[in-house]
């Protein structure tokens, strides 16, 4: 908590340039999967309390893959962004590997050093969220009511 | 631009030029860019008055007050209560024994809601709110009106998020306990007729709370020509420290009041059965209180009555219309509440279709521009507005015209960089 | 003997001759006479490092925390929830989550009574308290066992003025609802075994709150060690500001608990009809918190931590065991609590059989010594030692024995003062 | 509230001394009218909760004159010389008299500039405790009491 200098600045100004990386303003413009799905196995709504959006995320579920995924709802472009990677990241994958992609997000969000991020792919271009402790919770939205949703399919334990 | 240089000579109300030099924090730097802090109607900054009447309290008399009867504890009782009674000339309360201390608004509005609520509303009664309340005058009603079998009801709003006071009649009657509504908005900028709907109230016997967190900060506040029965207001949203609330009752209230919090200080005679309760206020500050922020509070009313409140509220109603005509030129940009600044506080909240308030925000703070966005803890009235937040600029005693220039051009650029047609 | 110049080497576990240069209000006199502040256990004083830390946020960084988007909004989030770490850590709380902040130990115990006791303190309940409880962890107790006809019983004590716990048995039954009892007394300094007692209470279902009060500020506290329920101690009392408390709970105690203040901050989603609440400890901090003072604490348990708890314990043994053999040395001083200073804090509580508490603490200030005289908001303890009061030195890290030297003095001259020989 | 300087000191010397007169310290060791009235026209208990103490006054009233009065309980010297010191001062006085001295003394204690010390004659010696204010209680707790036996006896207005 001392005032930084002016390294300190150079540092922040990129910062705000890897918060708004051009793949996120990307998705953010051109969000992928926002069309409902019609009878989705389960759909889940989402709430981020600090800004008051709502995020509603329909699953298409088959022999434990997911084959089709919608999200849709107003939000920031982070959150927005997020929501559109994330769609894009899990179509095509088991309920397993979901779940190893949300403990991956969510650790590289809670500033874990200790992240397989050839995993994560794409979704790392949101790391620069994690400089903004406020802004995590956009960006981890999406997957928190993702996982709720495969939470309800599975009966609890996802 | 940088605060400690600014030597402009007075063209308002207030000597702008002057007084920044008395916040250390505005010559502070973000991202390289001097800080533009209009978060004002969340909390305010505080002048070096202030911050150094903490350091001569700690530095030179600190001591727990009212049973001691060592030298520091008679000097720091005498300054705690005599801040008490700066308190009650700032808002003409009749004597500081109608002046209790709390933690913040927040804190004031539950008390009334635990011990006057928890005594005078019963399962018949109507609690009457607005659409438009902050949570923190919200939350405590819902909660008795679902301990006591109560019904909530309330005042809806217009257009341009003003009270419907057509109507009024109807939700205002012989079974309406309470009537709690906030003096001026935090998240649109209205400010209500509380002179009216006080006299409305008082014909049906209702008792009447006014938040103040947003006006005792920022106009003249005569609780007695307002004629309301509770204020309520927080010292860190006007020049004072953190943790210091108040709570003004009309002295008859007090009285019958039962006590909130209960231990040291607040009783007069205790046994193993049961105690006796202290004369009010003091009936209501159980434990040690904040001592040195009290004490420093006094010395930023100080400061607010040495300038002048008719003076403060002009200076905001000037640059709230010079924000407003500004934003009114950019092309888009939604705003909230009524057109006219005399029926606004220094609270400018707006909108782009497209362009979330989060996102708004982001790019102004790497302006140096401190906004706040989001819901501004009124979740009921931004889901009546059909949005799930704003952007809101406040302002304050410190801000100036060219302040409004920087966030305008910020707004511009915020525009810009998230932009559907930049690639 | 201002305490700027004093430079004598360190002989016990504290060199207190370099913390004393941490306090500006010791080189203060009084009546021309240096300040020997010996009233610690009703505040402590401030070293400098806590003052500039309250300084620094209010010149550099000071904002509302959790919803700002903006940089000062999230340094001043970052610090705030620094400090919580910070308190988690000094007394051993699994995890922050576990730590609320209070304005002081007053209104954590209400807390706890009532939201944790309205729910779980039924009729047939008993609570159990003990005769030397100050008035904070008592009439908060008192007002619960009346709203919900449960009964009060009390564990007595012994001559010395600690607890009798033969026929404890009888006290504590499955129908105990909850054990509140100090861990150290701020009377008669009496420390409890509060071990032997959590065992006692945890095979009886009975659920444990510790008033820390006295205890945090002065020796080392392991919550987990102890297994108590709910802890809760004052910031004022260890070196921090006022207007800050602190309660730890077990985690699914405030999991399950309702809140106790309602509003802003505290919550998750509202509507006009309801609202549900954020997670803990958030749920139990409703409205804009007392944010410097509680990053300025971070600092003052910073500082604690630096001399190390186990030294000022030492330090305090030290003093207090030397305070005890001159007072013993003096004609009819009678002193309470257990003799052996192992068992006791640094708190010494005395009497003359003819010389009123008042009279003795009015000589003593004029020759700078502050001590406390009355009933320390233990008035049913006083009752059972058969007086209205008693005088009260209560030490802390920056006190010398040459301080009890000075007190032992004043002491003779009040004696005198007030003696019938004298014309 | 800033540092008092070396004269500041020598006043407040002056104000301990001030504080304990030699009358005041004379009825604290000396106290008159400490013996019980056999059976008092009204007795009151009186109570002072910043430290604790106790008094009892008890009044033997005759055609609304003070024929006796008695003062009992612990307290600190200026408490116990308060008692002795009123006890004095209204043993032979009307009701409305003492009335009249009530409201002079504690009028004394507020700090009011507007007081008649002629009325109060040696009572005027308590004038230093104002001075201090956590003892002013002290000093007006026998007073307190006094009142209130003499409201109790006139049925609530004195
Ligand atoms: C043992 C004990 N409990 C509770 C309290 C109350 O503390 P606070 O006044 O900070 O609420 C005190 C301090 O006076 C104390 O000594
Ligand atoms: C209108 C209004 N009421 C109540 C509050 C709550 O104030 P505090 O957080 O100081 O309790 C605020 C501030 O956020 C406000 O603007």
């Amino acid at each position: 908590m001392t005032r930084p200098n002016e390294d300190e600045y150079a540092r922040q100004e990129a910062e705000i340039d890897e918060l708004y990386r051009e793949v996120i303003l990307d998705h953010y413009r051109h969000p992928r999967n926002r069309a409902s799905i019609e009878s989705p196995t389960v759909s889940r709504q989402g709430y981020n309390p600090l800004c008051g959006d709502e995020i509603v995320v329909d699953l298409l579920v088959n022999g434990g893959v997911v084959e089709d995924v919608a999200v849709r709802g107003g939000g920031c472009s982070i959150s927005q962004s997020s929501a559109s990677m994330m769609s894009e990241a899990i179509v095509g994958r088991t309920v397993d590997e979901v779940e190893s992609l949300f403990g991956g997000f969510t650790a590289m969000m809670r500033g874990s050093d200790d992240v397989d991020l050839d995993l994560l792919g794409d979704l790392e271009a949101l790391m620069g969220v994690r400089k903004f402790p406020v802004r995590v919770k956009c960006a981890t939205l999406a997957w928190h009511t993702l996982r709720e949703a495969l939470q309800e399919l599975t009966g609890g334990k996802a | 631009m940088s605060s400690q240089n600014v030597s402009e000579k007075p063209t308002g109300p207030l000597d702008v030029g002057r007084i920044r030099e008395d916040f250390p924090i505005l010559g502070r730097r973000v991202y390289g860019k001097p800080l533009v802090y209009l978060d004002n109607a969340a909390t305010s900054q505080k002048p070096r008055q202030v911050i150094e009447a903490l350091v001569r309290y700690y530095e030179q008399h600190n001591a727990n007050i009212h049973r001691a009867i060592h030298c520091l504890g008679e000097e720091a009782t005498a300054a705690y209560e005599e801040a008490r009674a700066k308190v009650a000339r700032f808002i003409n309360a009749p004597s500081p024994e109608c002046i209790v201390f709390t933690r913040n608004t927040t804190e004031a509005i539950n008390l009334v809601a635990h011990t006057w609520g928890r005594a005078n509303v019963g399962p018949q009664a109507d609690i009457l709110l607005t659409q438009m309340e902050h949570h923190s005058n919200l939350i405590p009603w819902q909660r008795l009106a679902a301990e006591k079998g109560a019904s909530l009801r309330y005042i809806g709003l217009t257009n341009e998020q003003t009270l419907e006071l057509d109507g009024l009649d109807e939700l205002m009657h012989d079974r309406t306990r309470i009537l709690a509504v906030t003096h001026a908005s935090n998240a649109v900028g209205t400010i209500n007729p509380i002179g009216r709907l006080v006299k409305e109230a008082h014909r049906n016997g209702t008792t009447v709370l006014v938040d103040g967190a947003q006006s005792a900060p920022h106009m003249p506040v005569d609780v007695q020509a307002m004629d309301c029965d509770f204020f309520a207001f927080s010292a860190h949203k006007m020049l004072g420290p953190t943790g210091v609330g108040v709570l003004y009752a009309r002295r008859e209230l007090l009285d019958e009041m039962e006590p909130f919090l209960a231990g040291g200080e607040m009783i007069k005679r205790v046994t193993l059965e049961g105690a006796t309760w202290n004369d009010v206020p003091w009936k209501f500050e159980a434990g040690t209180p904040n001592i040195a922020d009290v004490i420093a509070f006094g010395v930023a009313i100080d400061y607010l009555t040495g300038l002048g409140m008719e003076n403060v509220r002009a200076h905001e109603m000037e640059i709230t219309d010079y924000a407003m005509r500004r934003l009114r030129q950019m092309e888009e940009v939604f705003i909230y509440g009524p057109p006219d600044v005399a029926d606004r506080g220094g609270v400018v909240s707006f909108n782009y279709p497209d362009l979330h308030p989060h996102d708004i925000g982001t790019i102004l703070d790497r302006e140096g521009v401190a906004i706040r966005a989001g819901h501004h803890c009124t979740q009921p009235l931004m889901r009546i507005l059909g949005v799930s937040g704003t952007a809101r600029a406040s302002f304050y005693v410190y801000n100036t015209l060219e302040e409004v220039d920087v966030l305008v051009e910020a707004l511009g650029k915020a525009r810009a960089f998230f932009s559907n047609d930049t690639p």
